[in-house]
């Protein structure tokens, strides 16, 4: 810092303040060739905190296949992008907002939208979407209604004021997360291709220009405080973290000021500023364009007075990019900004040449008061191999399996305590902005017209959708984080979408358990076999580690987020129902294959019904054939793309959902079978179709509740057909029944299984989740 | 020839490009008026669009209603020139005291974005000329504020006048008398809390907002005829 | 002079109070079964240049009225006091 | 004994505050260069029974604390007056 400022030297415990251990000052160090001061200290502090620095996950992550045709920008930059064709790129990217939403539900879930579409806008891509996953402890308790309604709240006002439709996500309520809620934030935008920008610094003498809100002292050290701390459980002697405000009408303009810098070519470089702020800001974009930079926090407009240099440089504060212009550049870009009201502040210069080269140069008022190596910031964190160890009880806990040990109940009622109905939620998010959303909340997967404000004409579609299941990564996370991904295929499947790249945000416990670090490991072998498995890149991802609560971490919670896309988009996707005289069709294997007797053929092991209705956690979960389901996701994408490509002729004037068609329809209604296996899936679909149905011949409650992958139901009018179909293109069907009347019936092989009327449903579903949470 | 409508954008402003589709879909020349301008010459129609003006910051409408642009659509609507509201736009209309009454908080307290039913209730408007009184349409509302208050004499006049011309029919935020949409006293000026433009497309799930806006689109060349 | 105000905007009696009433209906599950008749509106201060306190006083009254204020639906309520003299920085 | 509460509820100094932040800036267009440090919160009235000021204010800001704000980002401030004698109505 300025003189007379003790050096770091003299403050030896400050390293450890700032979260940096001893082996890492004596890297900084070396690094240095001298002892840092202690705004060079900071600098470090933020930069290789695990939060920025992923310096316990980056050796795993080193696994996952990235590399893929369409594949244009892959993991490393602020979004994965790929080319959707026509001219059009695809920007994608998933974070994780969970302390700052534990503390203050509202503001954390809304700061965590406008990071996210920071980092899709950066690309020069238009943010089109959000998606958001969203894990609590069970309503009933105030404290969890509080968070709930807190998180929702966030991203509808967060997400609806910036203009982003918030267009599906997913919600978890599970006793694992009642201390540590989740809060991952997706987001997808789209771009003409050639308008991709990269985060990168270049050109000798060319201005860094700060753009948007004022710097206070918003998150400082909150980067490590906050993601890298766990919960003490008591939220009064907490260190007070400071969260952030988020401003969706400066996040709007700035998104309107930099599209446009970006659609007149006016800038040669641009990055968000979000965790670690200017600090990340700056040494990422001088190190990915391997020069230098010199930044003076004097020229950076405050909102508080008083601030020290360190503060302005590792400061949170939102609604921040950092551009790199030339200076002829600048004249224009000053009246860009202008005309959207967003401040711009030349706040440094990119440096290269001589012993410039790399070097990060912070000023305060001209005088240097530090200078490191940015590429030792931003790339040469230290990478740790922590070490792993499987749960010392793993065979036991397999071993420890419902399938064969839990007796049926009362599958009637089983059914009704397992319908959610996530429409509380997204009825708070503008779904529908931009007039693109054909498939929105409440689909297996969105479907999305790829079009918007400045994009080629198309009638291209994307789809996207989030998925995850801690009950069965906690299981057995290989195994568990490659059904997640089979079951966001199939999602994309319903709506006609092939798959084509593939996000992740990895929710885990404290990495200096041994245990979380095995689960770690097992996540991104089980990812990274999956993927190769379906020919899919992984393009993006986040780490959010810490989540526990007094010792106890959160069950493996991996993310996916999954893109789809879909060659022409004409009319909507047949909706996840049934219609009045269709039958169902159950497309895939009814039973696990192959190896009789050894495998149960209904396994329960990590299911719904195991874990919900019986609170049973382990065994062995089902085994997943991706050769089956790539055929049966190929065949159910082909039939729905088939009828969402149909032209439209003279059907303009249809009521929602009826887009599908002639009069004896070869698909009414489609929906694969997931959490809740058979049962929850025929109670969706009857609710959603406001229609009953007769299905007989199962199997038992096994068959009911089972979650055995890659199976769809399908509703048609032409069962013949459609199983022929099916047989020729390799996939197993059967007609297990027909929709209509206003009854769920549903008989066993000797007894019945499930009788309740369409007003038991509908009542069990709609109230739900409103009832719980308006209880108060 | 085809009604040249500008469509104006203040800074948070959101549902201005669906807006310009959806005019185009009725075969409306629409173009996006800055809110700093205050020449409005050549247009047949004004549209305020959807959004979150401002950011809704204060109130929605409050700092909007304010912006140069305003001088310039208030003597447009005082002219006889046709003015919607939408959503956003009708907020910013009763803040500018274009329309009476306000939009406060809906009854629930949440945002609420979901398609409704809407019956017309009055053709003595731009937006719902030629229309039978009667008619049910679905069309979205997507807003915080939507719960339409006024004092009891403006709801009499209001109702005696034909001035309600939309409400709904199962009510979505506790607006007084279901009102979802209101008129001037001649008609030229109109709000409504639901977004015709999002119901533009058999695609996204409704046509029949094209319905409305084709009747303000006519009624826009019929003026310029007058 | 440099003079702090306060502003406070209620909705106006006989408007209904859909946050005033969620929070009294949540209150006797909290135990405030001692507390009713809630009421929510909203607060700003700000700092206003003024020759004396009457002139602070009627320019953030006519910002109220112009501005904090819809007077369709709310009333306002303004405090001023002195707090350093012009010029004078925080 | 019946008091009357008013509880504001503020950003805490430091925290921004988006809102203030954009009524400061539309203030210069509307004539009023004078007003600066825009800030906006949220007030809320009530009544509350209580043996006394202290014991009414104690339990004003109990629910202030546990209900009306979040010490994370706000802070509150908490006025108390005596209205009327317990169980008179308004
Ligand atoms: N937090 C949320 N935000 C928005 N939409 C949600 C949320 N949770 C669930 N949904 C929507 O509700 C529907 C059902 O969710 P889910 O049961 O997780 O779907 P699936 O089993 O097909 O993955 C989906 O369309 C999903 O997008
Ligand atoms: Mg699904």
């Amino acid at each position: 810092m300025s003189a007379g400022r003790p050096s770091a030297e003299e403050r030896p415990a400050l390293h450890r303040a700032l979260g940096l251990s001893d082996d890492e000052l004596a890297r900084i160090v070396e690094l240095l060739g001298r002892q840092p001061n202690e705004l060079e200290l900071a600098l470090y502090g933020v930069m290789w905190s695990e939060h920025c620095s992923y310096k316990s996950s980056r050796r795993h992550l080193r696994r996952l296949p990235t590399a893929g045709e369409r594949v244009l920008v892959g993991p490393g930059e602020n979004a994965g992008v790929i080319d959707a064709g026509d001219g059009i790129a695809v920007a994608i990217r998933i974070e994780s907002h969970n302390h700052p939403s534990a503390i203050e539900p509202h503001q954390g879930a809304a700061t965590g939208v406008g990071g996210i579409l920071r980092d899709v806008f950066t690309m020069g891509a238009r943010p089109l979407a959000v998606m958001d996953s969203l894990f609590f402890g069970p309503p009933d308790d105030p404290r969890q209604r509080w968070l709930v309604e807190g998180v929702v709240s966030g991203v509808s006002s967060y997400g609806n004021s910036v203009g982003v439709p918030t267009v599906g996500g997913e919600l978890t309520f599970d006793p694992c997360y009642a201390g540590n809620p989740l809060v991952n934030v997706l987001c997808l935008g789209a771009l003409p291709v050639e308008r991709l920008v990269l985060g990168r610094a270049s050109g000798s003498g060319n201005l860094a220009v700060l753009l948007g809100s004022a710097t206070g002292r918003d998150g400082i050290g909150g980067v490590s405080v906050l993601a890298s701390a766990g919960f003490s459980g008591d939220a009064g002697d907490l260190k007070r973290p400071s969260v952030q405000v988020g401003d969706p009408f400066e996040e709007k303009r700035l998104i309107e000021a930099c599209l446009a810098l970006l659609d007149a070519g006016l800038v040669v470089g641009i990055q968000d500023l979000g965790g670690a702020g200017l600090a990340c800001a700056t040494s990422e974009t001088a190190a990915r364009g391997g020069v230098g930079m010199d930044v003076d926090v004097s020229t950076v407009p405050r909102r508080e007075p008083g601030m020290a240099p360190w503060e302005v440089m590792t400061s949170e504060s939102q609604e921040r990019m950092l551009a790199i212009v030339t200076p002829e550049a600048w004249p224009a870009v000053e009246a860009v900004c202008r005309r959207w009201e967003v401040r711009a502040s030349v706040i440094g210069t990119v440096t290269d040449g001589g012993e410039a080269t790399g070097r990060l140069r912070v000023r305060d008022r001209g005088t240097v008061v530090g200078e490191v190596p940015a590429a030792s910031l931003a790339l040469d964190a230290p990478v740790y191999d922590r070490p792993m160890r499987a749960p010392s009880e793993l065979e036991r806990l397999r071993a420890d399996d419902p399938t064969t040990t839990e007796p049926p109940g009362d599958c009637g009622a089983e059914l009704r305590s397992l319908l959610l109905d996530p429409s509380w939620v997204y009825r708070q998010y503008d779904h529908q902005l931009f007039l693109n959303t054909v498939a929105g909340p409440g689909s297996d997967a969105a479907l999305l017209r790829l079009a918007g404000p400045g994009l080629p004409a198309s009638e291209r579609g994307v789809a996207v959708t989030t998925d995850s299941a801690p009950r069965w990564c906690a299981a057995d996370p290989r195994l568990g984080v490659a059904l997640v991904l089979a079951e966001a295929i199939a999602n994309l499947a319903c709506v006609g979408a092939t798959p084509a790249a593939v996000v992740n945000c990895l929710n885990f416990g404290n990495p200096e358990h041994p245990e979380v670090m095995w689960q770690l490991s097992e996540t991104v072998d089980g990812l990274a076999d999956a993927c190769r498995a379906f020919d899919l890149p992984v393009i993006g991802g986040n780490v959010s580690l810490y989540n526990e609560t007094t010792g106890a971490d959160i069950p493996p919670t991996p993310v996916l987020g999954v893109l789809g896309l879909v060659e022409r988009v004409r009319r909507r996707p047949p909706p996840p129902a049934l219609s009045a005289g269709s039958s169902v069709v159950l497309l895939g294997a009814r039973r696990v294959q192959g190896v009789a007797g050894a495998v149960p053929s209904h396994p329960l092991a990590g299911s719904r019904w195991a874990v919900e209705c019986r609170g049973r956690r382990h065994g062995d979960l089902p085994p997943l054939d991706p050769d089956a389901h790539a055929r049966l996701t190929r065949f159910v994408a082909s039939l729905v793309g088939e009828a969402v490509g149909q032209a439209v002729g003279e059907a303009v004037g249809q009521a929602v959902g009826e887009a599908v068609g002639g009069g004896d329809r070869l698909l009414d209604g489609v929906h694969d079978v997931s959490g809740g296996g058979l049962a929850v899936a025929l109670a969706e679909m009857a609710v959603a179709g406001g229609v009953g149905a007769e299905v007989r011949g199962i199997d038992g409650h096994a068959e009911l509740f089972t979650e055995l992958p890659s199976r769809v139901l399908a509703a048609t009018g032409r069962p013949d057909e459609l199983c022929a179909r099916a047989a020729a293109a390799g996939v197993p069907a059967e007609v297990l029944g027909t929709a209509g009347g206003e009854r769920l019936v549903v008989a066993g092989l000797a007894s019945g299984l499930v009788d309740l009327s369409m007003a038991e449903l509908s009542e069990a579903m709609e109230g739900s989740l409103a009832k719980r949470l308006d209880a108060a | 020839m085809s009604a040249r409508v500008g469509v104006v954008v203040f800074p948070g402003t959101n549902c201005e490009h669906d807006t310009v589709l959806a005019l185009e879909r009725v075969g409306a020349a629409a173009s996006l008026v800055w809110h700093t301008d205050e020449r409005l010459e050549g247009f047949d129609a004004l549209v305020l669009p959807g959004g979150f003006a401002h950011g809704d910051y204060l109130r929605p409408g409050a700092i909007a209603r304010f912006s140069p642009v305003m001088g310039a659509v208030a003597r447009f609507a005082a002219g006889g020139g046709p003015v919607l509201g939408i959503c956003n736009g009708f907020q910013v209309l009763t803040e500018a005291g274009l329309l009476p009454g306000a939009l406060v908080k809906n009854r629930g307290l949440r945002f609420v974005c979901a398609p409704t039913r809407v019956r017309v209730d009055s053709d003595r408007s731009l937006l719902t000329a030629g229309i039978e009184p009667g008619t049910e349409l679905q069309i979205p509302v997507n807003h915080f504020s939507g719960s339409y208050v006024c004092d009891p004499r403006t709801l009499a006049e209001l109702r005696d006048a034909g001035r309600v011309v939309l409400r709904y029919v199962e009510n979505p935020n506790g607006s007084v008398d279901d009102i979802a949409g209101i008129a001037s006293p001649e008609g030229n000026v109109v709000g409504l809390m639901p977004h015709p433009e999002r119901a533009s497309d058999a695609l996204v799930g409704s046509v029949d907002g094209l319905l409305l806006l084709r009747a303000m689109v006519t009624a826009a060349v019929a003026v310029r005829a007058a | 002079m440099r003079y702090s105000a306060r502003v406070e905007v209620r909705l106006r009696q006989g408007i209904a109070d859909p946050e005033g009433a969620t929070i009294e209906r949540a209150l006797p599950a909290l135990g405030f079964d001692d507390v009713r008749e809630v009421r929510a509106g909203r607060s700003f201060r700000f700092e206003v240049d003024a020759e004396d306190e009457d002139g602070a006083r009627r320019r953030a009254e006519e910002l109220a009225h112009r501005l904090l204020a819809n007077p369709v639906i709310e009333d306002s309520e303004v405090e001023v006091r002195q707090t350093a003299p012009a010029g004078g920085s925080r």
